[in-house]
This record gives structure tokens, sequence and C-alpha cells, in this order.
């Protein structure tokens, strides 16, 4: 008779990226970026609700395994460097 | 003005409230001021208790008690049910004290105020959970002792300030919100009436002294009432669509000791502690503009 | 007039014919939609009523209480967290005797959170003094809302009409609307004995001093009992009115059954296909559902269990350190019946969980081979748990 | 006493059948040649046992023996004496 081994109460999961899976499919636009145009404000950083822009030397990279194509870091961009395109 | 107040009395003698209790005496001038055709909402609490001990009540007027903390929203279903039955000319009141108020009953009054029920909500603040044998409410002034906020070696009476419950009504866009004493009767009338006459969520917050919880003779009662008015520690005005006005302005404001040295509750306290209180008192007067 | 309606549909519905006047409720799921169409039906004029869209369920149900106290007819609903932060009112209510009718879209409690279906919500606040109607389908969650506001309103109780989360509330089935004359015919106009009016001052909810605090209770205890009555009475008038049958409980080929399958809800249209099946194969099997938990209905299923062998119950719910509340409701009836079927407790279904036609196999399969061998070795099992995660031997 | 279903209470202001005179240990004495009939014992009474007049009546089959009828009146007319116990 195994003894009890239950998971330690209170049920409790530990953060992990994609810890829910992998959200890429939920978009049917995605962001594209005009690094020309970019001038490294990082506003669409800043805005991302799911942290799927992160920033590199040639500036903002778009995570598209994350990217639900919400459109905001588009909308928000001052310098209009974003533009959400068909998948 | 004082001819003018009801012979009638709406709230009976023979309830149990302990000699010389400011909330009985609240509830009895409010029920003057508002007449018989009013249905009470009465959260748990003193008033409740004392009033209506089975087979008995001091109610000579509708009245009803659930629980401690939905006062707000039981006078909400009775007046949603008046509107419903299209009977006009009945006023909603309901009635709590300070922790039934500021505490646990925050969230329904909030919600009653919100949706704009036409009701009058009456706070009798005696500073504490009474019933419950003086306990220490978010109303409980800095410094006051109770069986929650002993004075001790490392501790000394309540550490927080009163919390201000008129301003968070009134916050709300509440048409008329008003602070009232038992220590003057006609302008907590007055309040009332005009509270009665106001449609949609009004709030009368009374001050209203407990001498077994503040620890001084019965007697006292209107006398350390009074003191809190004309020592600036109890501010009587009303807001009306959000403007504020001082009703009562003492014309020489007395140290707050005299105030506070009337109660046992605050006997424990020392010079710099009175200081600070008075420092408080000064600046809030200041601020609504009393003298 | 047939429609398809979802549960939630049928509750509002049912609401509306009878002409509720004050409706004070909170949104929470899987009862959402109950609101949505209330406030629709009042929006558009085709509801003369208030609607109190309230800061909380405590508030919903508060807000309840003050409306009919004041003489009016009132409606809420809700579901699993919603009821337990209203649980201290539902005492209230009761306490009061307050004909208040709410619809339970019943779901599981939390921790952790589960917005899928089970009894937990329902079944944990049993002793709260409300009458508990567990409805099978949404034909008979608008009847049984109908029908619990002429018990409570004769009786001086509030009525809880509960239904499935998710399995009724959100799944649309042909509904037959009884027209509002007819309604109006069977649900006399709302009357309350001693309303709070000026001009006949009462006061409600004083303090019930020891010395007659008990004897309340004992009143309520008997009002209850009595709606087993009325509720039989209630159905006889429904019948007579929409043709539609209603009682205390189903019985469901039981008659002469040697295994008896014994649930509440939607499980017991699963149970009847299952039933079906055994019985094409020439094997005794039936189905008694219980549709009134309270008041519990002893005298009505120590007749419908007690020629039988072996019982399985089937229950979306357990009491954590004992069984499920419809096992132990039902052995406590046969407590004192010398001959009394052997028992076993199945819980199932919790969390939105299915119960397969597998599951109701197994379950019938062991009450079988309990009445082979005369007795039950584990009497409360669980159906489709997954024993590997759990990570012992159930 | 038949008890009504949910302890409905439906004799308005029937605490009046409980006098509470036996809590006090001072009762209120009123000089009717001092008072002036002003109304304020009245006023803050709070168990509503003083009735209007000049002098005022004092119901002493509820008076509670508080004292702010006397500590309040401006014309010093009313004194507590001690309750005689029979």
């Amino acid at each position: 008779m195994k003894s009890w081994r239950g998971p330690p109460v209170p049920v409790a999961a530990r953060p992990s990226v994609g810890s829910s899976g992998r959200t890429s499919s939920w978009r049917i636009q995605k962001p594209v970026v005009n690094l020309k145009r970019c001038t490294r404000c990082r506003m669409c950083w800043i805005f991302c609700p799911d942290v799927a822009i992160s920033f590199t030397k040639r500036g903002p990279a778009i995570n598209h395994d994350y990217c639900k194509g919400c459109g905001i870091c588009a909308n928000e961009c001052p310098a209009k460097a974003i533009t959400m395109e068909a998948l | 003005m004082r001819e003018e107040l009801v012979e009638e009395e709406l709230f009976a003698p023979g309830h149990r409230a302990c000699a010389g209790c400011g909330a009985t005496l609240a509830v009895r001038l409010a029920l003057k001021a508002l007449g018989k055709n009013v249905i009470v909402a009465n959260a748990t609490g003193c008033v409740e208790v004392i009033s209506t001990p089975y087979p008995e009540t001091a109610w000579r007027v509708p009245w009803i008690h659930a629980a401690f903390e939905n006062a707000a929203a039981v006078a909400s279903g009775v007046e949603a049910a008046l509107k419903s039955l299209g009977r006009r000319g009945v006023k909603v009141v309901a009635i709590a004290g300070d922790g039934g108020t500021a505490d646990i009953g925050l969230q329904a009054l909030s919600g009653a105020v919100e949706r704009g029920h036409d009701f009058i909500y009456i706070c009798y603040d005696n500073e504490a959970y009474m019933n419950t044998g003086i306990q220490r409410s978010s109303a409980t002034p800095f410094g006051a002792w109770t069986t929650t906020t002993p004075v001790g070696r490392v501790k000394r009476g309540k550490d927080r300030p009163k919390k201000d419950v008129p301003a968070i009504i009134a916050a709300h866009g509440a048409p008329y919100v008003a602070t009232a004493s038992v220590a003057y009767p006609i302008d907590l009338i007055k309040k009332l009436r005009k509270a009665a006459a106001t449609e949609g969520p009004t709030y009368i917050h009374i001050h209203c002294p407990c001498p077994p919880g503040w620890r001084f003779d019965s007697d006292k009662m209107i006398e350390v009432a009074r003191l809190a008015v004309l020592s600036g520690a109890w501010i009587l005005y009303e807001i009306k669509n959000g403007r504020l006005n001082v009703t009562i302005k003492p014309p020489k404001r007395r140290p707050v000791s005299d105030y506070l040295k009337m109660q046992g509750r605050f006997k424990h306290l020392t010079d710099a502690e009175i200081a600070e209180i008075q420092r408080t008192v000064d600046e809030r007067c200041r601020h609504l503009g009393v003298g | 007039m047939k429609q398809a309606l979802t549960g939630n549909e049928a509750a509002a519905i049912a609401a509306k014919l009878a002409r509720v006047k004050v409706i004070s409720a909170y949104p929470i799921t899987p009862q959402t939609a109950v609101v949505e169409r209330l406030a629709e039906f009042v929006a558009n004029g085709e509801l003369d009523a208030e609607f109190i869209k309230v800061e909380s369920e405590h508030s919903a149900l508060s807000a309840c209480i003050g409306a009919a106290a004041t003489g009016t007819r009132t409606f809420t609903a809700t579901s699993s967290q919603g009821l337990m932060l209203m649980s201290e009112m539902l005492f209230v209510a009761s306490g009061l005797r307050l004909p208040i009718v709410m619809a339970n879209a019943n779901r599981s409690l939390s921790a952790p959170l589960s917005i899928w279906c089970d009894q937990q919500d329902s079944m944990a606040v049993r002793d709260s003094g409300w009458v508990q109607l567990y409805c099978e389908n949404n034909q008979e969650v608008l009847d049984s809302v109908l029908q619990a506001y002429r018990v409570a309103e004769e009786l001086l109780l509030p009525v809880m009409v509960c239904f499935d989360g998710f399995i009724l509330s959100h799944t649309a089935e042909p509904v037959d609307i009884p027209g509002q004359a007819e309604v109006d015919e069977f649900l006399p106009p709302y009357k309350l004995p001693n309303p709070l009016d000026p001009c006949r001052p009462v006061t409600m909810g004083p303090v019930g001093v020891p010395e007659c605090y008990e004897e309340f209770r004992c009143m309520l205890q008997e009002a209850t009992r009595a709606s087993k009555e009325k509720l039989i009475e209630v159905g006889r008038a429904f019948w007579k009115h929409f043709r539609r049958r209603y009682g205390l409980i189903e019985r469901y080929r039981s008659n002469d059954a040697d295994v008896l399958l014994l649930t509440m809800g939607s499980l017991g249209s699963s149970a009847k296909d299952i039933v079906d099946s055994y019985r094409k194969r020439g094997e005794k099997v039936g189905l008694v559902r219980v549709r009134s938990f309270r008041p519990f209905p002893v005298k009505e299923l120590i007749d419908a269990l007690g020629s039988a062998k072996a019982v399985s119950v089937l229950e979306k719910d357990v009491s954590p350190g004992s069984a499920g509340a419809l096992f132990l409701d039902t052995a406590a009836a046969f407590i004192n019946v010398k001959r009394a079927p052997l028992m076993l407790d199945f819980i199932c279904g919790l969390g939105g969980r299915d119960v397969s036609s597998l599951h109701i196999r197994e379950a019938v399969r062991a009450a079988t081979r309990a009445a082979e061998i005369g007795e039950v070795r584990k009497a409360v099992r669980w159906l489709g748990l997954r024993e590997k995660l759990v990570g012992l031997r159930i | 006493m038949k008890l009504t279903p949910g302890a409905v209470i439906t004799e308005p202001g029937s605490t009046t059948r409980y006098q509470t005179n036996g809590w006090r240990t001072f009762r209120p004495a009123v000089d009717s040649g001092k008072c002036t009939g002003c109304g304020l014992c009245w006023l803050y009474c709070p168990d509503a046992v003083i009735s209007r007049g000049k002098p005022p009546g004092v119901d002493y089959r509820y008076c509670k023996g508080c004292g702010i009828c006397a500590n309040e009146c401006p014309a010093k007319a009313i004194t507590m004496v001690p309750e005689e116990r029979g």
C-alpha cells in the first residue's frame, strides 16, 4: 500500500515561460518592424501584454512563439515603425 | 425651531441601552426629524440588540435586521420593492454603528450609494465595537484605549487615525452628506430633514459618546459631545453635491485636552501625545476653514 | 410554445412568468446568462421589475430579504463561490421565513478554483433551511421555479432550484414555455402576512432570546417537513395546469429491480440509458432520482429502494472525512428498517469531470457483485479518478 | 404567547412592557420654581422619559438615572438625588 505522496498542499504551480502553452496560434495578424524607422524608444516593449518583445542592439525583436497579434505595439509606436500584417 | 419638533416618540422607552447612551438619543432624534413614514433597515450592533429583545421592540416604525454588514443592501431591497410597488412618500433609512459602517458594512454601503438608491444612511458613531464590549474599529480615534488597543509597555492605545467615512461617501458623488452630533439636536434634525428631502443616497454621520465605552459618567454624555465640537475634534459640516460648508463654527476653539481629559479612554496620554492630537485637529480645522 | 432553451434561459423565463417584482443578483459563471436575460427583459419592458445590480452575492440575498420583507416577489441566482459568500444570508432568509426563490447553477468549490459542474456548492448549504430541488433537464428547471414560488409563499420558506452548471445551464434543450395567463392562474399574486409597512409597523429579525430560539428553529423544521406534502400537492396542481408530473423523487423501471442506481440532477438522464440497455439484456436494473433533497424524501426512498438487493449512489459531491451527502442521508433513512438494501457510494463528476456510460456501468457491476456476495467491502469509491495522479491506491 | 413565524414582532413599541427603573441609583428631582420650561431635558433624554412642560414630567417607571437632564439644565432646576430603596 503506497503511502500518501500527493502533491504538496496548497496546490501551487511553479512559474515558467510558456507554462500554459505557446499562444502564437491565437493571432490572425503579426507585427512587422521596420528597423530603419524605429527610434529605439521601447514603447512597444513597455506596452506588450505578453512580454513577446525583447530588445537587442539592432532594436525590438518579436517572439513569435507567444505574440498573440493584439496590435498594441503597432498602434502605439510613435514612429509608425511597426505594421500589422496578415499571417 | 424647537416648537416644530414632533411630540411623538417613535423609539419607545424600556429599551435596554445603557443609561446615558448617545446612540439611542441619536436614533430618537433622527426618528423625530423623519416621522412615521419610514422603513428602517438596521445592522447588528448596540442599537439593534438593545431595542428588539423578542417579544418586545422599541421601534414604532417598520424595522428589519438581517445581519451586521448589510444594512445598506437590505435598504436597497426595501427601496426597490417600494419603487416596484409604486409606493411614494416612504423613506428608507439604513442605520448602523461605526463598525457596521466603516468596517464590515462599507462594501454594501458603497454599492448602495453607487447604485443611487433613494435612502438615508445613518451611522451612529460611538467610535468602537461597543456591543461586543469596546473593541477598536477604524472609527476609533487616534490614541484611544479600547480592549483591543490596550495601553501597554510597547503599544499605547489606537495607533491609526480615525477613518473619514463622510469623505469616502462624498467621493461617491452622493448628493447630500453631513456630520452631526447629539449635543446639537437642532443641527442634527435640520440635516436629517434635508436628507429626507433629497432624492437619492444621503449619508448622516452622527457623533454619539458612549459612557461605558469612553469611560466617563453618564450625566456628562452631552457635555463630552459638545466639547468634541467646541475643540474641533468633531466638526459639524454638510456636503451638498460636493460643496462642503461647516454648519457650526465654535467662536473660539477650546484646546483638545479639555475634551480628552473628560474621558478615561484618553487618561494615559502624555503631553507629547496630546500635542500630536492637537496638531492634527488644528490642521483639519484649517483645512475645513474652522477657526 | 416549445423553444430550445439553455437551463439559464429556462430559469430567467420562469422568473419572468412568475412576474417577479425585484431581482437582485450578481454575475458568476456558469449562472451569468440568467442575469443577462433578466436584464434584457427589464430593459425591453418585457418584465416590470426592479433589477438591483448588487456589488456582491452577499448583498444579492440581503437585498432580496429587504424586498421580500416589503411585500414583493423576489428572485436571485448564483453558483459556487457566490452561494458560499451569501451563505450567511441563506440562514437569515429561512430564519426570517421569507419566501425567496433562487436558481443555483451547480458549480464546484475552490480551492483549487473550478468553474465546472458538481454539486458541492448546494450540498455545502443543505442545512440552511432552504428547500432544495435538483433538476434533471431544462424543462424541469422552468417548471420547478414556478412551483417553487407556490411552495415558498404558502409555507413562508425560501426555495433553491439547482441545476447542473454547463451540462444544463449552457446546453439548449427543447422546453415548453407555458403562457402567461396559464401561469397567472397557477401562481396567485405575492402576499406576505406581516410586511414592512408604515401603516402597520412590525419588527423583523429581533434578538432570538434563549427563551424562544429553539422554538423558532423547531417551527422552521416543521415547515420544511410540511413542504414534502406541499411539493406533492403543488406537483399535482402543476399537472392539472400544464400536464407535466413532478414529485419528490422519480422512479424509472425500479419496481422490480434487484440493482438500483440512485442519483440527482442531469446524471439521471444518462443513467436511464444505461438502465434501458441492462433491461434489454434482461437484467433487472432500475433508477431512482431524488428531485427534492431538502426536504429529504425518507418514506419515498424506503418504498423505492427497500425491495432492491443493492443500491449504487452516484453523486457529484463529497463531505471530506465522511462520504457523499446523498449516500449519508439515504443510509440514515434505512437505519431503523429491518430489510435494507446494500449501499455503495460513488463520488464522481467533480469539477466538471464527465461521468461516462462506462463509469455508470462500473457502478451497476459493483452493486450486482455486492448483491451476489451479500456484502459491501468498500462503501465509498470514486468513478473516473485518475489514480496515477493521486499516487495512492483508492 | 404564540410565536409568529420568523419571529416577527407585530406590537410596535412593546419594550414599554419592561420597566427599567430598577437600573438607577440616582433619580432626577425637578424644582418647579427654577424651571423655565426650556425643554432641553426633554430633548436630551435618551430614554424619552421626560415630557415637555413647566415643570417637565418624569416617567420614573423608565428613568435609568443617567443624569444628563440634571447636567444640562441651564437653570439648574434638576438635581440627582439618591434613589431611596423601599
